[in-house]
């Protein structure tokens, strides 16, 4: 095992190494992302409901987008000349594979966020004086976790599918909806000071990151065959 | 009772179209078949 | 066996069919306070309950074809999903017709009504995935995904019902006691639907077939 | 090496869809084989490779080594393809390096060693996008012998390499005669002239044609 997550790791320091050698699809993800903030604050500050009230579902929502083009990275770059065939010899276990690109899909996700979040937090003027800023982050990196796991897991299907790049989101979208649904009322929760009434939900983004981290343990053999 | 009866019309349109909808393809992929065959019988 | 208006299951078919619209017309009673448009309500229920069925399909074929590769499992899987779209689509559609009358409203976020609407969106995200050209990957891939998906319907399923049970319920779709011709005439329906879905799936599967004799064809002679 | 392994495919299948690409190859391989498969395109000559490498499943037979199935676990097994399977944006070290560590076998002397045999070790800081194909297919035979292989597949290896390339991997092909079963295969056999080796002819998932040539 300790040979598993030793490979599982020089891949996903290997996968940093080469998303930061060309930053630039890193910053079209966060520029895209900023801007996606940027139009839902505004835009809504336009019909004057710019209040806490929508933050959780316009945050969510901001990241929903920004991760479609964040987790598209994950096997791409294994398709330029064949590289995948390459490392799955070399680690000798699809899985592998999974966990590595899952990591490189959480940290990139988690990146972009440091920078969108705190910008419509200001954007949309939360008021944090009861908000419950550990419950929050908590949700957020929850919400941050089963997506790049599903996301990860989707790419993997689609990134062989050349001239399909479009089913990425609407193969993910269905299958996040118990996340976002979690993860929407946990940040309510959070930003009203009301962490009791939700934490059930936070029980349910466990379980369904919990679910969405083993699953692939037993479909990803198939999902990587060809 | 408009309810009703648009309800009715609809699962019925429904599942009449997707029913037409395989037997139109059933119909053209025949005539393929027996073209190809028809190749078949020539080449042989 | 044959198709179209000559196969005898066809006919078969269409005679309980009409027997089964005769008794939801006039051996069920009218609802007393819903009135008569309580009667989309068999039909409704049936296809939902077709759309669910075909998922289960769905989810064995997936599994089988991932272990026997075999063309069959997987034709079974596609028809079974785009029978399952007809049929999910026929619910979401005479849901509205029969809450806007009862609830005055076309839609609520009621557990139900937001798990049929995913399991739609799912529909249609697998037979995308599937595609139109068939090719040995996106078989795989599609079956990958419909396990994906059966798995995930009962998180969709509890966690909408959490949150319905944890605001305030607006309207609920219980509480309507069914007297007992009501309930003759609804498993009825469900009966006429569920061999509707076995005669689809047949023609769908014959014609699946023949679409991949074609193929074959094709291949040999173009080779 | 004193202990010889030993490759054995028997009745070998392979059906994707309706179509059958391996119908059924059989054939037998030691220690210090050099085999040279040839056939025209589509003979599932590529497909046969992939599945001694264990990257595609099959459908029939055995592949065994040394009695055991092969499976992609196995570990040893260095592939050379016709794309050079490497990442464009890493340096010819940094590659080099990542696959050493992937198989937990060997240094920075192995990464010399290997670069030095290729006649890469000059570029090594340099990144895989601004090399020339036939310098990337060099990398990818060294990127290939990191794995310290006792299976070695090449695709089509001589694509794209220049006069000296080719000497390289002739070199190759002989020095790894002590510890590895070697299988290539190849429009062009005109490039083994000189080497001693058996040949294997596929034609429509089938061997046709068996021979042996000695230097």
């Amino acid at each position: 095992m300790p040979k598993f997550w030793r490979k599982v790791f020089l891949i996903y320091l290997k996968d940093l190494k080469d998303e930061f050698r060309t930053t630039d699809h890193l910053l079209s993800t966060l520029v895209f992302g900023t801007m996606l903030v940027f139009v839902f604050s505004f835009a809504l500050q336009l019909v004057e409901i710019g209040t806490a009230q929508v933050f959780p579902a316009v945050l969510w929502v901001s990241i929903f987008f920004m991760a479609i083009l964040a987790l598209q990275r994950s096997f791409a770059k294994e398709q330029d000349n064949g590289a995948l065939d390459a490392l799955l010899l070399a680690s000798g276990d699809r899985s592998i594979l999974f966990y590595a690109k899952f990591l490189f899909s959480l940290t990139v996700l988690l990146l972009l966020e440091v920078v969108v979040v705190p910008l419509l937090w200001i954007f949309i003027d939360v008021a944090g004086a009861k908000a419950n800023l550990w419950f929050f982050l908590g949700a957020v990196f929850l919400g941050s976790w089963g997506l790049a796991a599903v996301g990860t897991l989707l790419n993997g299907i689609t990134v062989q599918l050349p001239g399909a790049r479009l089913l990425f989101p609407i193969l993910l979208f269905p299958i996040l909806i118990p996340l976002l649904l979690g993860a929407i009322l946990c940040t309510q929760g959070a930003l009203v000071g009301e962490i009791k009434a939700v934490s059930g939900w936070m029980y349910l983004l466990v379980i369904y990151d919990l679910l969405f981290t083993i699953l692939p343990l037993l479909l990803f053999d198939y999902v990587l065959e060809g | 009772m408009t309810f009703f009866v648009a309800g009715y019309i609809i699962v019925w349109a429904v599942v009449f179209l997707y029913a037409a909808g395989i037997q139109r393809r059933q119909s053209k992929l025949e005539q393929e078949l027996s073209v190809l065959e028809e190749l078949v019988q020539k080449r042989a | 066996m044959k198709h179209g208006l000559k196969s005898p299951l066809f006919w078969i078919l269409t005679l309980i069919m009409l027997v089964n619209i005769y008794v939801i017309a006039f051996y069920a009673p009218v609802e007393k306070t819903m009135g008569i448009v309580q009667k989309v309500f068999y039909f409704h229920v049936a296809s939902a309950w077709v759309g669910l069925l075909a998922l289960c399909v769905v989810f064995a074929a997936s599994v089988l074809y991932l272990w026997k590769r075999s063309e069959r499992t997987n034709n079974l899987a596609l028809a079974s999903a785009e029978i399952g779209t007809v049929f999910i689509s026929c619910t979401l559609l005479t849901g509205p017709l029969w809450a806007y009358p009862i609830w005055n409203t076309w839609w609520t976020w009621d557990p139900r009504l937001t798990t049929t609407l995913v399991l739609w969106f799912m529909y249609v995200a697998y037979i995308a995935l599937q595609g139109g050209s068939a090719t040995e990957s996106r078989k795989r891939l599609a079956a990958v995904y419909g396990i994906i998906c059966v798995v995930n319907v009962p998180l969709v399923f509890f966690s909408t019902r959490w949150w319905r049970s944890i605001h305030p319920v607006v309207v609920t779709s219980e509480g309507m006691a069914l007297t007992p011709k009501m309930k003759v005439a609804m498993f009825l329906s469900v009966g006429v639907f569920s061999l509707l879905y076995v005669y689809l799936l047949n023609i769908r599967l014959k014609s699946l077939d023949l679409e991949q004799r074609v193929k074959r064809l094709k291949a040999e002679l173009f080779a | 090496m004193a202990v010889k392994d030993v490759l054995v495919v028997k009745e070998l299948q392979k059906q994707l869809g309706h179509k059958q690409i391996l119908k059924n190859i059989s054939f037998q391989a030691v220690t210090g084989d050099l085999l040279v498969i040839t056939g025209p395109n589509g003979a599932g000559k590529t497909t046969l490779l992939r599945i001694l490498a264990g990257l595609l499943p099959k459908s029939g037979g055995e592949v065994l080594w040394n009695g055991a199935e092969l499976a992609l676990d196995h570990g040893r097994v260095g592939y050379i393809s016709h794309q050079p399977m490497l990442y464009a944006n890493l340096t010819v070290q940094e590659n080099l390096r990542f696959f050493g560590e992937m198989y937990g076998t060997m240094g920075a002397e192995r990464v010399q060693e290997l670069l030095e045999l290729v006649g890469l070790w000059l570029y090594r800081l340099e990144m895989v996008s601004v090399l020339s194909r036939g310098m990337q297919q060099r990398l990818a035979i060294a990127r290939a012998l990191m794995a310290d292989p006792t299976l070695i597949l090449y695709d089509e290896p001589f694509t794209s390499l220049d006069a000296d390339g080719r000497e390289i991997l002739r070199q190759v092909f002989e020095q790894h005669r002590d510890r590895s079963i070697q299988l290539a295969i190849t429009h062009e056999p005109q490039h083994f002239a000189g080497l001693t080796y058996r040949h294997l002819g596929l034609d429509g998932g089938r061997v046709v044609e068996r021979g042996y040539t000695h230097a």
